[in-house]
């Protein structure tokens, strides 16, 4: 259990949810939330938005019944929380574009903070592309080298993938594919973050199984971050 | 007042009547890391067929009100690579192993347990039940005939107590439970998932590529605690009750409409301590209410 | 847009999909007190019998997780009295009406359907699926013949289109629809509630005199879902679809699943204006997506 | 759906429940509160306590899975509630014995309150047995002309039945039995309010049925009041 200290709409049925507690974890993992003691049954996974001192922060939208539970959340209210869980992005070397579709922007914030921060990282370019609305829009340049937004258009567009030694991706299927090819073109490396459905959440239950290059992958434990190519070079 | 939680189940004694269900609970490894395992009564294993199966393409988990749908497939890495990789690890905890085989034809179950012979485990799962491969498995459960045949062959090869899981689709579940009596069994357990299904309205299609899944958790409680009180009045071999468990309360009420064990499935996601908190969760009731053994209330309605 | 709700069950227009289930929302006037019930396109009765029945004693109603589990026990003043004062009060009302009659005998199923010859009623709804009666009822449907022979006689005696509602404890469901079908049903409508169980550990009994009861509500949508679907796969008579419809989401789950007409039972208890909602809520989705009429959609999985 | 402007713990596990709006209601009669929109799903059967003004209070007892959640709620949340149902306590004449037990205790504050003010009633003599300790006791005695409580005890024993002109109970089985049957041997009449499991609340499902020496009634529409020989006098 953990105790919500924040829990604000910054968009529309967009919500940043902040608990408080001594959490550990790293970029691109995530945390199985357990909405409510009974019902929904099962937790959600949601993944690292921030994590500062003995605050952990969730970007999240309202997607079905589990989140808008979670909307409904006050400060002072508890939530069960399990994790991290999963892979996180690997490190890497060197100038980096971090990009993002919709919600997939979620995990890309404690990424380029940790990216920003790292001595063998020259430079953090952060792409989000949203449909609606930009959400958060203060915050992205500070923990990037230079931040480019799109709303509503096609955010790989503006990648220029050959000038980076790495890409970390999180967002749509049709986004994370056209990245890994252009990645593969160039011989750049793309690190993909995918969903799946999860039962267990960590290992367990094959809810998860996905097939990859290198046979069938549990996204809760050996990923959510895969190698683009694993996934969609198929 | 000191409670004694073991059950005589047949000839094998289990220090506990907790036991983690089929498909829920991997090889034990990843619930290892949580809690220590060995206090479980038992653990059965995934899901085994004879080779490894890469299991059901497209979405394998949805969820339903107070119930989960899953279309696994029977996902597996085979007989070998389980007695190869998996058994060594599970043999450090002090808790029986039930290794579940499935298969879609006679054979396979036959050449399954066979090559389980030599297997250090204390009982065979035979899961004829399982609604989510095309071929076989289900198919044997459906019909006292083909379940007791089925029984009986394995019977012959293995070595092992051999229990016999159940469906809740069986056109008769209690005369298929004593066609498996007849045939041999040393134990039912029951029930598997309800063949069910989930529409995505949004796309105008069945949510699983095969379209029907197999549903579990406390939604289907009632029913399968309905199945077990008329199996357990049916058959005198021992039962296992599952299905919906999700805390010691649940619990039991399966061992008082008969059961000597309990799996537990869906409650393993939902708290991954949910086995050690059952465990536990049992034996202050029993201490409260002055039980000292479960044959007392077992079976008291 | 305009959409057409209205669906052609066989000869019988209904002016939309949603009708009442039977034994949810008595003879309707609770619930006219409450919306204009004939808004809705049928209301099924309460369940009748040729003799008024008192219906069972104890707890009568449990719940469960997303579930209920009811053991009324067909309590009904009888055809005679359902004729005499409750048929004219529903006529006011601009709605399809459906005679739901039970019996614990087939010459009492014969004998109701003829006093009913003479009722201004638009169908007569043949329950061989209640699991809350200790004799007959559910037992004529749980297998092909049984279900059948009966059909047979009461479309012989029967003036009115006769429905036949399945019970999900049918050996082989599809086949006892088959059955009904040759039988020369004009309809079928599933599912009733699933036989199930609820134990109270602190009285260490169970919950129902007569142990078993029946669950209905969204726990079983899953199962109910997946019935419906093999059923309308298997027939060509209409299929009313029943089982945890709590909203017009699920209602469409139904359609797309392919039945022609839909029940709402346990959700008139959650929200007693279930039915109300559930028709504009199609309708607004309807236009929503420019569905002209459900024959559109009907069917889709 | 009601706002709740105050829920407080005013015993051992015992709960005082405020909402807000233009309410309706006669004593013994009750609301069926629907604790949150999706679970649990039933609706559950609580009397009214107070009915002043546009607040409408209920008194209530952890007794399950819906009234712990019940509890859980804080003013400024919503619950639905649908009522007011059932008969409530019929009108009487003369001398009052009020008699409740445990949380039967609930209807019977209005009840006192409306009887104190009516011309008809000479006295309304108030007697509440309680298990484990009394609540809100400065409260009873304000609507009251005598009160009596007893903790542990039966409180039958206190209740001179021939005394009165009317006997309105609500409590434990045995307890309004034996007011019955003392009522019945002095030509006294007994009201009892009775509990049973509901669907609807509204007479329809038949669920709440109950035998009486008049044939079946429903609790939740005929009820849950009855006189006290219909039901234990079979
Ligand atoms: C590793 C990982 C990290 C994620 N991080 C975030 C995040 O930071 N912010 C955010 O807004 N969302 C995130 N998601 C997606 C989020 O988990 C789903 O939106 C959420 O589970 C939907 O739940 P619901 O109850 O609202 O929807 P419902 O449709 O009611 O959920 C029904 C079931 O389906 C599952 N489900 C539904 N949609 C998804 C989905 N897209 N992915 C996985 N399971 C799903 C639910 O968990 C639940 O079991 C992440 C998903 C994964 C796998
Ligand atoms: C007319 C009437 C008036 C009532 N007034 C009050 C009141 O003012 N204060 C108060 O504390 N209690 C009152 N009760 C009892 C109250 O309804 C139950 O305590 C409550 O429903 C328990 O719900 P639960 O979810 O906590 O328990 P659970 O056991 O989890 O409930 C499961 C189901 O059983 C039903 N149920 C359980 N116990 C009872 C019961 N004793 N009576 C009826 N249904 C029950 C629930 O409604 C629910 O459907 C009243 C009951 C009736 C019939
Ligand atoms: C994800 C998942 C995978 C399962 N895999 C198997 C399996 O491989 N073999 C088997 O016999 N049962 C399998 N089951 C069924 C469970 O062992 C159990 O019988 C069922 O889930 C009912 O119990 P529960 O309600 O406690 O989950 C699986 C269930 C789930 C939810
Ligand atoms: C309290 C109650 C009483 C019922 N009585 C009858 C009945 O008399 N006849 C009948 O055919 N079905 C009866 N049913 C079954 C319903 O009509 C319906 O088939 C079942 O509840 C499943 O639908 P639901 O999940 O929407 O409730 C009853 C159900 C409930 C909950
Ligand atoms: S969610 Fe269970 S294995 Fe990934
Ligand atoms: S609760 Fe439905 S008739 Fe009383």
């Amino acid at each position: 259990m953990a105790l919500i200290t924040d829990n604000k709409k910054i968009g529309n049925g967009i919500y940043l949810l902040e608990v408080e507690g001594r959490f550990k974890g790293s970029p691109g993992q995530f945390y199985m939330i357990q909405v409510a003691e009974t019902y929904p049954l099962l937790s959600r996974p949601i993944s690292i938005f921030e994590l500062t001192g003995n605050k952990l922060k969730f970007l999240y939208r309202i997607a079905g019944e589990g989140t808008r539970l979670l909307s409904e959340k006050k400060g002072g209210e508890c939530i069960g929380l399990r994790g991290p869980y999963g892979n996180g992005y690997p490190s890497v070397k060197g100038k980096i574009a971090v990009v993002g579709g919709g919600m997939g922007a979620a995990p890309l914030y404690e990424t380029c903070k940790r990216l920003k921060e790292h001595p063998d990282i020259t430079a953090v370019d952060l792409y989000l592309g949203f449909s609606e609305e930009i959400i958060l829009k203060n915050e992205w340049e500070k923990v990037c080298s230079s931040f480019f937004y799109d709303i509503g258009g096609m955010i790989t567009k503006h990648v220029d993938v050959a000038d980076y030694d790495a890409v970390l991706a999180c967002g749509p299927d049709i986004m994370m594919k056209k990245l890994t090819e252009t990645g593969k073109k160039h011989g750049k490396k793309v690190y993909v973050s995918i969903e799946s459905r999860m039962g267990c959440g960590i290992g367990a239950c094959l809810s998860c199984s996905c097939k990859t290059a290198n046979g069938n992958k549990k996204v809760c434990k050996d990923g959510p971050v895969f190698l683009g190519v694993e996934i969609y070079d198929l | 007042m000191t409670c004694d939680l073991s059950v005589k189940f047949n000839y094998l004694d289990f220090k506990n009547p907790v036991v983690a269900a089929s498909g829920t609970f991997g090889f034990g490894e990843e619930y290892s890391r949580i809690y220590d395992v060995g206090i479980l009564g038992g653990i059965c294993t995934k899901g085994l067929t004879l080779e490894p199966k890469e299991g059901n393409n497209g979405i394998r988990l949805w969820e339903t009100p107070m119930g989960v749908l899953n279309s696994i497939g029977m996902e597996n890495p085979g007989i070998e690579a389980f007695i190869k990789n998996e058994l060594p690890k599970m043999k450090k905890w002090d808790t029986r192993i039930i290794a579940n085989i499935g298969g879609a034809a006679e054979e396979e179950y036959i050449l399954a347990s066979e090559m389980l012979n030599n297997a250090d485990l204390d009982m065979i799962e035979l899961n004829i039940s399982c609604p989510n491969v095309r071929e076989g498995c289900m198919a044997f459960g459906m019909k006292e005939k083909s379940a007791g045949e089925l029984v009986e062959k394995i019977k012959h090869t293995s070595r092992h107590p051999v229990i016999v899981k159940l469906t809740p689709n069986a056109e008769n579940i209690v005369r298929v439970a004593e066609a498996c009596e007849a045939a041999g069994a040393d134990g039912i357990s029951l029930i598997n998932t309800v063949k069910a299904m989930a529409v995505d309205i949004k796309e105008r299609k069945a949510v699983f590529e095969n379209i029907y899944a197999g549903l579990s958790g406390p939604a289907i409680k009632p029913i399968a605690l309905r199945m077990v009180h008329e199996v357990c009045k049916a058959v005198s071999i021992p039962v296992i009750g599952i299905g919906g468990i999700m805390n010691w309360k649940d619990a039991m009420e399966f061992i008082m409409a008969g059961a000597h064990l309990i799996q537990i499935g869906t409650a393993n996601f939902v708290n991954p301590e949910a086995g050690k908190k059952i465990v536990s969760g049992m034996k202050d009731y029993m201490e409260k209410e002055g039980i000292k053994n479960l044959d007392e209330i077992r079976g008291i309605i």
